[in-house]
C-alpha cells in the first residue's frame, strides 16, 4: 500500500472517530442534563461550538507555548488514536498501529496532556497550574492499576501488541478479557474513571468550572481545537479499552456500540458518585484497584 | 577509690610479672662466653688489668660515648631550662668561716684525687665517671663555701667542648689509622707495659677526657641548678 | 639472689611512689628508687658466687698478655653488667636532673608542685 | 662503603662544638649546625648511591677493632640508608624551620637538636640492644629538653608527662635487657637472633618487657595520653620532629627486634597496633584542637605500621613486601605529618575550624590539601599503594576482622582529615590574611612537599610499574596547574583539544563492545560539557586541572588492564570529583558526605578486587570480563561499592547534597557522566560474575528490587523539592534505579535497556542541567518558587528543558520512550511483573516533578526581580544545542544506538533470535512477550499530527493578539503581584498528604544515628585522657599487664 | 656466710628507707632516704665484686643525685618564700 493511500485512509479513520467522539460528548451532555432535570443542549451542540469557535477572528495569546498548547493537545489526541487499531482486520482503521504496542499508546496519551499543561502554564493563571498539579497527581495514581492491568494482559496473552490482544479475544464473547481476566478489567475500568475525570475523580477539572481559568483564557480557534480534541481523545481512549478488555471490534458498528457502552459506564458512575478530594482519590487508586491489578497478575501466574 | 584499687592491682601485677625472673634465677658458676672473651681480651689484646674499663672504654666504647652525650644532653637541657636569658644570681647563704678555709684547702686536693681516679681507670676501679664527679664535688664545695664564687662559664664550656671533641677525634683516629672497623680502638697508641699508667693505648687519654668532660658537665649542671631559673 | 629480689622490690616500691605521690619531686624520687633497683638487678645478674672483681691482679699478671687473661677468666665476675650499670647510672642521673629541671619550671609557670594541677590538656 | 660512624661523629662534634664557638657569634654556631645537618644528609645519600647493598651482615661496621658479639656493630644497609636519608633530610628541614627560633634561643637548643638526630641515627644504625638503649635515651632526653622550647605551662606539663612515660619505658627496657643478657649472654642483636627463641618463661618476660618498652615509646592507644599532650602543646617544629624522626627511628628499632620474638607475640602486637589505629582515629573524630588531632592521627598511623610489621608475618608474604607496605605508610605520614605540623606553626590557629584562614592563601591551601589527601591514602601517594597491598594481604588471607578494623579506621581517619580540609576551604570573611610568613618555614614546607611528591612518583613508577598511561590524569592535572593563569576560554579550548586528541589517539576505533559505548559516554559526554565552564569571566583557579584530571581518569577506566590500575584510576576519579565538589560555595558538608560514601565504596571495591581472580593481562578490564569469572563474595563487595557510586537507595544520602552544592556546571557532569562510571563498574561486575549470579538468582532479584525502589523513591523525593538542583539530583537517582533494574535482569534485553537508558540519561540530563545552570547563573537562586515566567527571557533554555523533560518522562516521540519501552518489555519478558509495575508508578511520578520543574521556572508569572534576566551565555548554549541534536537524532534513528548496544551486549549474553530489527522497527517476539517499537515511524506520525493542527491554527488564527503578563482574570480582579498568582511553592501539597509518609527520612535518620553514635562512643573513650600524668602512668602499667595477661606470655 | 647476712641486713634497711621515702610527709626526708638507698646499694655493689659500679654509684647515685635534688628543693623553697602568699 502506498504511502499516500495509507495517509488518505488514516484521514478517513480520523474523520469517523472525530464525528463519533463529538457525538458521544453531545449525548453525554444531554444525559447529564436529563439526570439533573434540565433540558440540555442538542447532541450536535459540540459541532456547532467548534464551527463557531473556528470562525472567530480575534483571540489573545500569552506567548509561544500558550499558542502551542492546544496544538500539543490535539496532536496528543490524534496521535493516540493513530497508534491504536480501531477495527480488527480493517485496513482503514488499523491506522499507524504498527508504530508500536500498547506501551506506546499509554505513553502517547501524556503527550497532549503535557503540552496542554505547559500552554496553560504560560497563561500565568494559577488555577491552570493547580488543575495540572491535581491532574498529574491523580494520573500517577490511576496509572498504577491501569499498568498492572495491562501487565496482567501481557501475562495472559503473551503480547503487548494491541492487534494480537484483540485477536486473542475473538471467537466467542467468553474469550473477552472481561470474562477471562475480570480482575484486570475491574482495575482498568476504575482507572478509566480517573482518566476521564468524571465523578468521583473530577476534582481535577474543578478549577475550570468557575468561569475563569484555561477555558476562558483560550478562546476562538484555540478552544475549537480543544473541543475537537475532547471528541477524538475520548473516543481514542474508549477504543483502547474496547480493544484491551472487550474483545475489540471486527466491524465499525461493533466498535461504535462498544465504545458507547464503555462511555456510558463511566458516565453513570460519574452521575452516581460525589467528588473525591485529590489525596483521597490517590489513596483510593493505590488501594483497591491497584490490589485488584496485582491480583490479576498473580492469578495468571498461578 | 577505684584508682587506688587499680594501683594496688598494678603493683601486684608487676610483682607477678617479675616473679618468674626471680624464681628462675640461679647463680651461675661460670662466665658466659662473651664475658670470658672480654676478660681474656682485656689482658691479651688491650693490655688492661681492669676488664670493666676495657669493656666500657673499648669494647663498648660507643655506649660510653653515648653516655657522655647523655650527660651533656642533661646539662644542656638543665641549662636550657634554668638559665634562660637575663638570669639573675640568687643570693647564696654565707658559708661559715671554717667551711671557707676548709674548702680553700681541700679543693685542690679533691681535684687532684679526681684526676688520679680517672687517669688510673684502666688499672684500678674508678675511671672517668667517678673521677669527673669528684672534680665536680670540688667545684660544689667552692660553690657552697664562697658567696661570690663564680666559676668561669667559659672555662667550663671550653673544657666541656674541647674534651668532648677530643673524645670524638680520638675515636676517629682509630678509624682513620686502623681502618673501617676501628672507631674508638685505642690501639693506635702503643699498648705499653702491663700495669703502667701509660699503657693500654689511648684508654687513659680517653678516660681523662671523659673525666674532664663529666667534671665540667656536672659543674655546669650544678651551676645552672644553683642559679635562679630567672623570672620572666 | 638476695640483691636481685631486693632490686625488684625496690622497683615496685618506686612504682608505688610514682603512682601515688602527688608532689612532683616525690614522683621523681620514686623514679630514682626504680633506677637504683634496676642497677641492683643488673649487677646481681653479673655476679658469680665467690669470684672477685674483674680486675686482673698484678700477681697473676707478671707474665704478659694472654696467659694472664686465661687465668683470670676463672676468677672474676662478669664485667659486662658492671659496664652496663655504669652507663645506666649516668643516664639515670641525667634523666633525674632533667626531670627536676622540669619540676622547677613547672613550679614556676604553674605555681604548684601537685601533679593534679597540670591537667589542662585532656581528651 | 660510607662509614656510619662519620654520621655519629658529625653530630657529636657539631653538638660539642656549638656551645663553644657560640661565645664568638651565634652565626658561626648556626653555620656549624647547618653544616653538620647537611653533612649528615650527604653521608646518608652517599651511602644510598653506593650499589654494594648485599646481605645484611656485609653492610655492618664494627667498633674498636673487634668483631660482632664483642664490640658494638652498626648496620648500614639499604634500609638504613633510605631511612637515614629521610630522617636526616627531615632533620635539615626541621632545622631550617626552626631557624629563627634557634637564633633567638640559648645555644643549648642547637646542640639538643643535633643530639636528637644523633639519637635517631644511632637507633637506626645500631645492631646492639644496649647501644640501642643508649641512643634511645639520647633521643628521648633531647626530645624532653626540646619540648621545653615553648615554656608555657601546658608544654611543661606535657613534657613532664612525656618524661614519666619515657622513663618508665626505659626502665622496662633496661630490666628486659638485663634478663635477656642473663639468658643469652649476648647483647648483639644478630647473634641473639641466630640463637633462636628460648623456652624459658623468664626469658619471654624479658623479651616482653623489651618489646613493650618500644611499643610504649611508639605511643599506642590507650597508653598515649602523654604523647597527645606533647603534640598539642609542644612547638610545632618539635612536634613535627617527634612525629617523624622519633617515630621513624623507633619503628625501625622495633622492626629490628621483631626477629627476636617468639611467634606468639606477633598477634598480640598486631592486635595492639590495630587497636591503636582504629581507636585513635575514632577518638580523633571529636577533636577540635589541630595539634592534638595531628597527634591522634600520628599515633594511629604508627599503630597501623606496627600492625603491618607484626600482623602480616603469619601470611605468605615476603619480608620485603611487608616492609614495602610499612614504608609506604611511613613515608607518606612522614612528610605529610611534618608538613601539617609546620603549617600549624605557620598559621598559628588552635582549632581546626579556624584553619579557614587558609582559604585566603591558595599556596598554603594547596599544600594543606596535598598533605591531607596523602594521609587519607589517595594516589599517587605511597600510602595508597600500601593500603592496597595491605588489603590484598588481609583479604587474600581471610583476615576479615583485621580488614574491617583497618577499613573502618581508615574511614574514620578520612572523616576528620577531610572535614578539616572542608574547614580550611570554607571562606570566612572575618579571617585576616596570614601576613607573617617566614621564608625558612615556607622553604621547609615547600621542600618537604616537593620531596614527598617526588618520592611518591618514584615509588609509583619504579616499584609498582604503572604504565605511563595510568598517570595521565596526574600529568594532565600538573600541566593544567602550570597553565592555570591563562584565561578561562583559552584553557577550555586547550582542554577540549587535548581530550579530543587523546580520545582520538587512544580510544577511537580501539575500543570494542561496551568499551566503545562507555568511551562515548565518559569521554564524549564530558568533552561537550567543557564548553559549559567557559562562560566564566574570572580565572576559576584550580578548576581545569581537576576537571581534566577527572576526565582523564574516567577515560582511563576503560584502559585499565590490571586490578591495581583500575583501582588507581578509580581513586583518581574519586579524588578529583571530590575536590571539584568541594569547590562549591557551601559544599563542605556535602563534599564530606560524598567522599565518605565514595571512600567506603572504594574500600569495598578494593576488597572485591582482591577477592576476584587476578587480571594481570595486557587487555583492558572490560574486555577481559567475559573470560574471567569471579565468585559471589567478590561480586557482592564490588557490586555494593559500585552501587554506592550510583547512589542506590540506602546509600544515596550523599547524592542529593553533593549534586546540589557542587558548582552547577559540574553537577551536570556528575549526573550525566560521573554516575556512568558506577554504571560501568556495575556492569563489569555483573559480566564477571555472570555464572555465579545466574546460578544463584537471589542476589540479582534483590538487586532488581533495589533498583525499582531506588527509581521509585528517587522520583517521589524529587517531587517535593523546592531546590531545582535537588530535584534534578533525585531525578538522576531515580533514573539510575531503572538502569540497575535493567542490569539486574541478567538478560540480553535487560542489559540493552540499561545501557540504552544510560545513554539517554547522559544526553537529556546534561541538557537539562546545562539549561538550569544558565537559569541559576542568571537568576542567582536555586529555589524554583523564586523564579517564574522565564520562557520569555530565556527561550532557548526553555526549549532545552522542554526537550529534556519530554525525554526524561518517556513521552514519545523522543528517545526517552525507547528506554521506557525497553525497560518494561525486558522486565515483563523476564517475569518481573511487579518491578515493572513499580517502575511504571515511578515514571508516572516523574511527570509531577518534571512539570513542576518546567512550570515553576519557565511558565507562570514572571518575577520583577528577574525583569532584566538575559538568555544564558553562549557557552552554555553550545552543549545544549549539541545534546538536542543528539536526542533528536537518536529519536529519529534509534537503530544507530540500539543496534550497537545489542551487539556489544551479545558479546556476553547471546542475542535471542526473537529480538530483531526490520528497518527502524524493533520487534520482540519472545514466546512470552510480543511487542514492537518503531521510533522512526512514531516520530513521523507525531510530526504529522502536530504539524497539521499547527498549520490549521496558523491559517485560521492569523491575527492573534499578544497580551501582557497580568492579563488574566483571577478572583474577579486583575492581579498585579506575581508571587500571589504563581503557583509554585509546595506545589504538590496534596500529593504529600497522600504519599508523604513514604518519604519520612528514615534512611537519613539512620545515617545520622550512625554518625551520632560514633561520635558519642568517641567522646566516651576520650575520657580516659584525664590529663593527669599519674593516670597516664597507670594506663601504661595496665596496658603492659593487660596484654601480658591476654597474651598469656607467662 | 657473713656476707649473706650483711646483704640481708642492708637490704632490709634499704627497703625500710624506701618505704619511708614513699610515706614520709617531708620531701627533704624523702630525698635523704633515697640518698641512703643509693649509698646502701653501693655497699652492696662492693659485696658482689663490682667496685667500679660501687664507686660510681656512691659518687653519682648517692652523692650528686642527692645534691641535685636538694638544689631543686631549695629552688622551690626560695620561690615559695619570695612569691608566697
Amino acid at each position: 500500500m502506498s504511502f499516500a493511500t495509507k495517509l488518505m485512509l488514516s484521514f478517513l479513520s480520523l474523520g469517523v472517530i472525530t464525528i463519533w467522539g463529538l457525538t458521544l460528548n453531545g449525548i453525554v451532555a444531554k444525559i447529564f442534563a436529563r439526570v439533573q432535570g434540565r433540558l440540555g443542549p442538542p447532541f450536535w451542540q459540540p459541532f456547532i461550538d467548534i464551527i463557531k469557535n473556528n470562525a472567530k477572528r480575534t483571540t489573545v495569546s500569552h506567548g509561544i507555548m500558550f499558542y502551542l498548547g492546544p496544538v500539543f493537545r490535539i496532536a496528543g489526541g490524534i496521535g493516540t488514536y493513530m497508534f491504536i487499531p480501531a477495527v480488527l482486520g480493517s485496513v482503514m482503521f488499523s491506522n499507524y498501529s504498527v508504530s508500536g504496542d500498547v506501551f506506546l499508546v499509554m505513553y502517547f496519551i501524556f503527550f497532549g496532556q503535557l503540552g496542554m499543561a505547559l500552554g496553560a502554564g504560560e497563561g500565568g493563571h494559577p488555577y491552570s497550574a493547580i488543575g495540572v498539579a491535581r491532574g498529574l497527581a491523580q494520573m500517577t495514581a490511576f496509572e498504577v492499576p491501569f499498568a498492572l492491568s495491562v501487565i496482567s494482559l501481557a501475562v495472559q496473552y503473551h503480547t503487548l501488541n494491541i492487534t494480537e490482544i484483540v485477536m486473542a479475544q475473538q471467537g466467542s464473547i467468553l474469550n473477552w478479557t472481561l470474562f477471562t481476566n475480570p480482575l484486570a478489567v475491574i482495575a482498568a475500568m476504575i482507572a478509566m474513571l480517573g482518566m476521564t475525570m468524571y465523578n468521583p475523580f473530577s476534582v481535577v477539572i474543578a478549577p475550570q468550572e468557575t468561569p475563569i481559568g484555561p477555558p476562558t483564557e483560550y478562546s476562538a480557534s484555540f478552544l475549537g481545537l480543544l473541543a475537537t480534541n475532547r471528541g477524538i481523545f475520548n473516543a481514542a481512549k474508549l477504543v483502547l479499552f474496547m480493544n484491551l478488555y472487550f474483545g475489540g471490534a471486527t466491524n465499525i458498528i461493533s466498535m461504535l456500540v462498544k465504545t458507547f457502552a464503555i462511555y456510558m459506564f463511566s458516565v453513570f458512575v460519574g452521575v452516581a458518585f460525589p467528588r473525591f478530594k485529590t489525596e483521597d482519590s490517590i489513596r483510593f487508586f493505590l488501594k483497591v484497584p491497584a490490589l485488584l491489578g496485582a491480583l490479576a497478575i498473580v492469578v495468571w501466574l498461578i | 577509690m577505684i584508682k587506688y584499687l587499680l594501683i594496688a592491682l598494678v603493683l601486684i601485677g608487676m610483682g607477678w610479672l617479675f616473679l618468674p625472673l626471680a624464681t628462675e634465677y640461679f647463680t651461675p658458676t661460670q662466665l658466659n662466653n662473651l664475658a670470658a672473651n672480654y676478660v681474656y681480651g682485656s689482658a691479651a689484646d688491650l693490655n688492661m688489668p681492669n676488664a670493666v674499663t676495657s669493656v666500657v672504654v673499648t669494647y663498648r666504647g660507643l655506649d660510653t660515648l653515648g653516655e657522655v652525650t647523655v650527660l651533656f644532653l642533661a646539662t644542656a637541657g638543665v641549662g636550657f631550662f634554668l638559665k634562660r636569658k637575663n638570669s639573675i644570681k640568687s643570693k647564696r647563704r654565707h658559708g661559715s668561716e671554717i667551711l671557707k678555709s676548709g674548702a680553700d684547702l681541700l679543693a685542690p686536693l679533691i681535684i687532684l684525687f679526681g684526676i688520679y681516679i680517672f687517669t688510673h681507670g684502666h688499672l684500678t676501679p674508678g675511671g672517668g665517671f667517678p673521677g669527673g664527679v669528684v672534680l665536680a664535688s670540688a667545684f660544689l664545695l667552692l660553690l657552697m663555701a664562697q658567696e661570690h664564687f663564680t666559676f668561669s662559664h667559659s672555662v667550663i664550656q671550653f673544657t666541656e667542648s674541647l674534651s668532648g671533641i677530643a673524645y670524638v677525634f680520638i675515636g676517629l683516629a682509630g678509624l682513620l689509622l686502623l681502618g673501617l672497623n676501628h672507631f674508638l680502638d685505642p690501639r693506635w697508641l702503643n699498648l705499653g707495659q702491663w700495669g703502667k699508667l701509660f699503657s693500654a693505648g689511648a684508654v687513659p687519654l680517653i678516660y681523662s677526657f671523659i673525666g674532664l668532660k663529666v667534671g665540667s658537665e656536672m659543674s655546669g649542671m650544678l651551676d645552672s641548678l644553683q642559679s635562679d631559673g630567672g623570672d620572666e | 639472689m638476695i640483691i636481685l629480689i631486693h632490686g625488684l622490690m625496690l622497683i615496685i616500691i618506686g612504682i608505688w611512689a610514682m603512682l601515688t605521690r602527688k608532689n612532683l619531686i616525690r614522683i621523681i624520687i620514686g623514679f630514682a628508687i626504680v633506677d637504683t633497683g634496676i642497677n641492683l638487678v643488673l649487677v646481681a645478674i653479673g655476679y658469680i658466687k665467690g669470684k672477685t672483681a674483674p680486675i686482673i691482679n698484678d700477681a697473676v699478671s707478671t707474665a704478659q698478655g694472654a696467659a694472664a687473661g686465661m687465668q683470670a677468666v676463672d676468677k672474676v665476675v662478669d664485667p659486662v653488667p658492671s659496664a652496663l650499670v655504669l652507663t645506666a647510672i649516668v643516664i639515670g642521673l641525667a634523666v633525674t636532673a632533667l626531670m627536676l629541671a622540669y619540676a622547677i619550671r613547672m613550679h614556676k609557670t604553674g605555681r604548684s608542685l601537685n601533679i593534679d594541677d597540670f591537667e589542662e590538656q585532656k581528651w | 662503603m660510607v662509614n656510619p660512624l662519620y654520621l655519629i661523629a658529625v653530630f657529636l662534634a657539631g653538638a660539642f662544638l656549638v656551645p663553644f664557638v657560640d661565645k664568638a657569634d651565634r652565626r658561626i654556631s648556626l653555620g656549624i649546625f647547618y653544616l653538620a645537618l647537611a653533612a649528615s644528609v650527604g653521608l646518608s645519600l652517599a651511602r644510598l648511591m653506593q650499589a654494594d647493598f648485599t646481605a645484611m651482615t656485609e653492610s655492618q661496621v664494627f667498633t674498636a677493632g673487634f668483631g660482632a658479639p664483642l664490640s658494638i656493630a652498626l648496620g648500614f644497609g639499604f634500609k638504613e640508608a633510605i631511612l637515614l636519608s629521610f630522617v636526616n633530610i627531615m632533620g635539615l628541614l626541621a632545622g631550617l624551620y626552626l631557624a629563627k627560633r634557634l637564633a633567638r634561643e640559648s645555644v643549648q637548643s642547637i646542640s639538643l637538636l643535633l643530639l636528637l638526630l644523633l639519637g635517631a641515627n644511632g637507633l637506626i644504625l645500631t645492631r646492639d640492644i644496649f647501644n640501642g638503649f643508649v641512643f634511645l635515651e639520647i633521643l628521648s632526653i633531647a626530645t624532653y629538653a626540646l619540648i621545653g622550647l615553648k615554656s608555657s605551662k601546658n608544654a611543661m606539663a606535657a613534657g613532664f608527662k612525656y618524661m614519666l612515660a619515657g622513663g618508665l619505658a626505659s626502665s622496662f627496657f633496661l630490666i628486659g635487657i638485663a634478663f635477656a643478657y642473663r639468658y643469652t649472654g649476648t647483647l648483639n642483636i644478630d647473634t641473639w637472633i641466630n640463637m633462636g627463641v628460648l623456652m624459658s618463661p623468664g626469658y619471654r618476660i624479658a623479651l616482653y618487657l623489651i618489646i613493650m618498652a618500644i611499643v610504649i615509646e611508639l605511643k599506642p592507644f590507650p597508653a598515649n595520653g602523654w604523647a597527645l599532650d606533647v603534640y598539642q602543646s609542644a612547638h610545632s617544629g618539635i612536634a613535627a620532629v617527634i612525629s617523624t624522626i622519633n617515630t621513624g627511628a623507633l619503628l625501625f628499632f622495633f622492626y629490628k627486634l621483631l626477629p627476636l620474638l617468639p611467634a606468639e607475640f606477633m598477634p598480640l602486637l598486631a592486635g595492639a597496633g590495630l587497636i591503636s589505629f582504629f581507636f585513635s582515629n575514632l577518638v580523633a573524630l571529636r577533636q577540635k584542637n589541630a595539634g592534638r588531632l595531628l597527634g591522634y592521627s600520628s599515633t594511629a598511623q604508627t599503630g597501623l605500621i606496627i600492625f603491618v610489621l607484626t600482623g602480616l608475618s603469619g601470611f605468605n608474604l615476603s619480608q620485603s613486601s611487608i616492609l614495602m607496605i610499612a614504608a609506604g605508610l611511613f613515608v607518606t605520614n612522614f612528610f605529610a605529618k611534618s608538613g601539617l605540623f609546620w603549617l600549624a606553626g605557620l598559621i598559628k590557629k588552635e582549632t581546626t575550624k579556624s584553619w579557614s584562614v587558609l582559604s585566603k592563601n591558595s599556596l598554603l591551601l594547596a599544600l594543606f590539601g596535598i598533605f591531607i589527601l596523602a594521609l587519607t591514602g589517595f594516589p599517587p601517594f605511597p600510602s595508597f599503594f600500601a593500603k592496597v597491598e595491605l588489603v590484598r594481604a588481609l583479604a587474600g588471607n581471610g583476615a576479615w576482622v583485621s580488614l574491617s578494623a583497618l577499613l573502618a579506621g581508615s574511614l574514620l581517619e578520612a572523616v576528620y582529615l577531610l572535614r578539616w580540609l572542608g574547614f580550611a576551604v570554607k571562606k570566612n570573611e572575618e579571617d585576616a590574611l596570614i601576613e607573617t610568613m617566614p621564608i625558612p618555614k615556607l622553604v621547609s614546607l615547600m621542600f618537604g612537599t616537593v620531596l614527598m611528591i617526588l618520592v611518591s612518583l618514584l615509588i609509583t613508577t619504579k616499584v609498582y610499574h604503572l604504565s605511563s598511561g595510568m598517570m595521565y590524569p596526574l600529568m594532565a592535572f600538573l600541566a593544567f596547574m602550570i597553565i592555570d593563569f591563562l584565561p578561562m576560554k583559552t584553557k577550555g579550548f586547550i582542554a577540549i583539544g587535548l581530550i579530543a586528541y587523546w580520545g582520538w589517539m587512544f580510544f577511537w576505533g580501539k575500543l570494542l563492545g561496551i568499551g566503545s559505548l562507555f568511551g562515548i559516554i565518559l569521554i564524549g559526554g564530558s568533552l561537550v560539557q567543557i564548553f559549559g565552564f567557559m562562560h566564566y569571566k574570572d580565572n576559576k583557579a584550580g578548576l581545569f586541572p581537576l576537571l581534566v584530571m577527572l576526565i582523564f581518569s574516567l577515560g582511563n577506566l576503560l584502559q585499565a588492564c590490571t586490578k591495581l590500575e583500575f583501582f588507581l584510576t578509580w581513586e583518581f576519579m574519586t579524588l578529583s570529583s571530590y575536590l571539584l565538589i568541594l569547590r562549591g560555595k557551601h559544599a563542605q558538608k556535602a563534599a564530606l558526605t560524598y567522599i565518605l560514601f565514595s571512600l567506603s565504596g572504594a574500600y569495598l571495591i578494593l576488597t572485591g578486587l582482591v577477592l576476584s581472580p587476578s587480571f594481570y593481562h595486557k587487555i583492558p578490564v572490560y574486555l577481559l570480563s567475559d573470560m574471567i569469572q569471579m565468585g559471589l563474595p567478590a561480586a557482592i563487595f564490588l557490586g555494593i561499592g559500585f552501587l554506592i557510586k550510583l547512589g542506590a537507595l540506602g546509600v544515596h544520602i550523599w547524592l542529593p547534597e553533593s549534586y546540589t552544592e557542587a558548582e552547577d556546571e559540574f553537577t551536570s557532569i556528575m549526573s550525566s557522566v560521573l554516575s556512568k562510571a558506577g554504571v560501568f563498574g556495575l556492569l563489569i561486575v555483573l559480566i564477571m560474575a555472570k555464572d555465579a549470579l545466574v546460578a544463584n538468582g537471589l542476589i540479582t532479584g534483590a538487586l532488581g528490587w533495589l533498583g525499582a525502589l531506588t527509581a521509585f523513591f528517587g522520583a517521589l523525593m524529587a517531587v517535593f523539592q523546592e531546590d531545582v538542583k535537588k530535584l534534578l539530583a533525585y531525578s538522576s537517582m531515580s533514573q539510575l534505579g531503572y538502569i540497575i533494574m535493567g542490569f539486574a535482569l541478567m538478560s540480553h534485553l535487560g542489559w540493552v535497556s540499561g545501557l540504552y537508558l544510560a545513554f539517554n540519561h547522559l544526553f537529556f540530563k546534561a541538557l537539562i542541567f546545562m539549561a538550569i545552570t544558565g537559569v541559576i547563573l542568571r537568576t542567582g537562586t536555586r529555589n524554583m518558587y523564586e523564579m517564574g515566567g522565564l520562557i520569555k527571557k530565556m527561550p532557548i533554555s526553555f526549549i532545552s528543558v522542554l526537550m529534556g523533560i519530554i525525554a526524561v518522562s518517556g513521552v514519545p516521540p523522543l528517545s526517552g520512550f525507547g528506554s521506557k519501552w525497553f525497560i518494561y518489555t525486558s522486565l515483563i519478558e523476564q517475569g518481573h511483573y511487579f518491578q515493572a509495575g513499580l517502575a511504571f508508578f515511578a515514571s508516572a511520578i516523574a511527570f509531577l516533578y518534571l512539570y513542576r520543574l518546567i512550570h515553576t521556572v519557565f511558565l507562570g508569572q514572571a518575577k520583577p526581580a528577574q525583569k532584566d534576566v538575559k538568555e544564558a551565555p553562549i557557552w552554555l548554549i553550545i552543549p545544549q544545542a549539541v545534546f538536542i541534536m543528539v536526542i533528536m537524532g537518536i529519536s529519529m534513528f534509534p537503530n544507530y544506538i540500539t543496534k550497537p548496544i545489542s551487539s556489544a551486549v551479545s558479546g556476553f549474553i547471546t542475542k535471542p533470535d526473537w529480538l530483531s530489527w526490520t528497518g527502524y522497527n524493533i520487534t520482540l517476539a519472545s514466546p512470552v512477550l510480543h511487542g514492537n517499537w518503531n521510533g522512526n515511524l512514531v516520530m513521523m506520525v507525531t510530526m504529522g499530527v502536530f504539524g497539521i493542527p499547527l498549520v490549521w491554527l496558523l491559517l485560521v488564527n492569523a491575527r492573534v493578539q499578544k497580551v501582557k503578563q497580568f492579563n488574566i482574570v483571577f478572583a474577579a480582579e486583575r492581579p498585579d503581584k506575581p508571587w500571589t498568582t504563581h503557583f509554585a511553592h509546595n506545589m504538590f501539597a496534596h500529593y504529600k498528604k497522600a504519599l508523604g509518609w513514604l518519604i519520612t527520612p528514615k534512611i537519613t535518620e539512620f545515617w545520622n544515628n550512625v554518625t551520632e553514635w560514633t561520635h558519642s562512643i568517641a567522646a566516651t573513650l576520650s575520657y580516659i585522657y584525664t590529663g593527669n600524668g599519674q593516670t597516664y602512668l597507670l594506663h601504661i602499667f595496665m596496658y603492659v599487664l593487660v596484654i601480658f595477661i591476654i597474651g598469656g606470655v607467662r | 656466710m657473713i656476707e649473706t647476712i650483711l646483704t640481708i641486713v642492708l637490704a632490709i634497711i634499704s627497703l625500710m628507707a624506701a618505704v619511708y621515702a614513699v610515706l614520709t610527709k617531708k620531701t627533704l626526708n624523702a630525698i635523704i632516704a633515697s640518698g641512703i638507698i643509693s649509698l646502701l646499694a653501693s655497699i652492696m655493689f662492693l659485696l658482689v665484686s663490682a667496685p667500679d659500679v660501687a664507686m660510681t654509684e656512691a659518687a653519682i647515685g648517692s652523692g650528686l643525685t642527692t645534691v641535685v635534688f636538694l638544689y631543686a628543693l631549695k629552688h622551690i623553697k626560695d620561690r615559695r618564700s619570695t612569691h608566697d602568699d
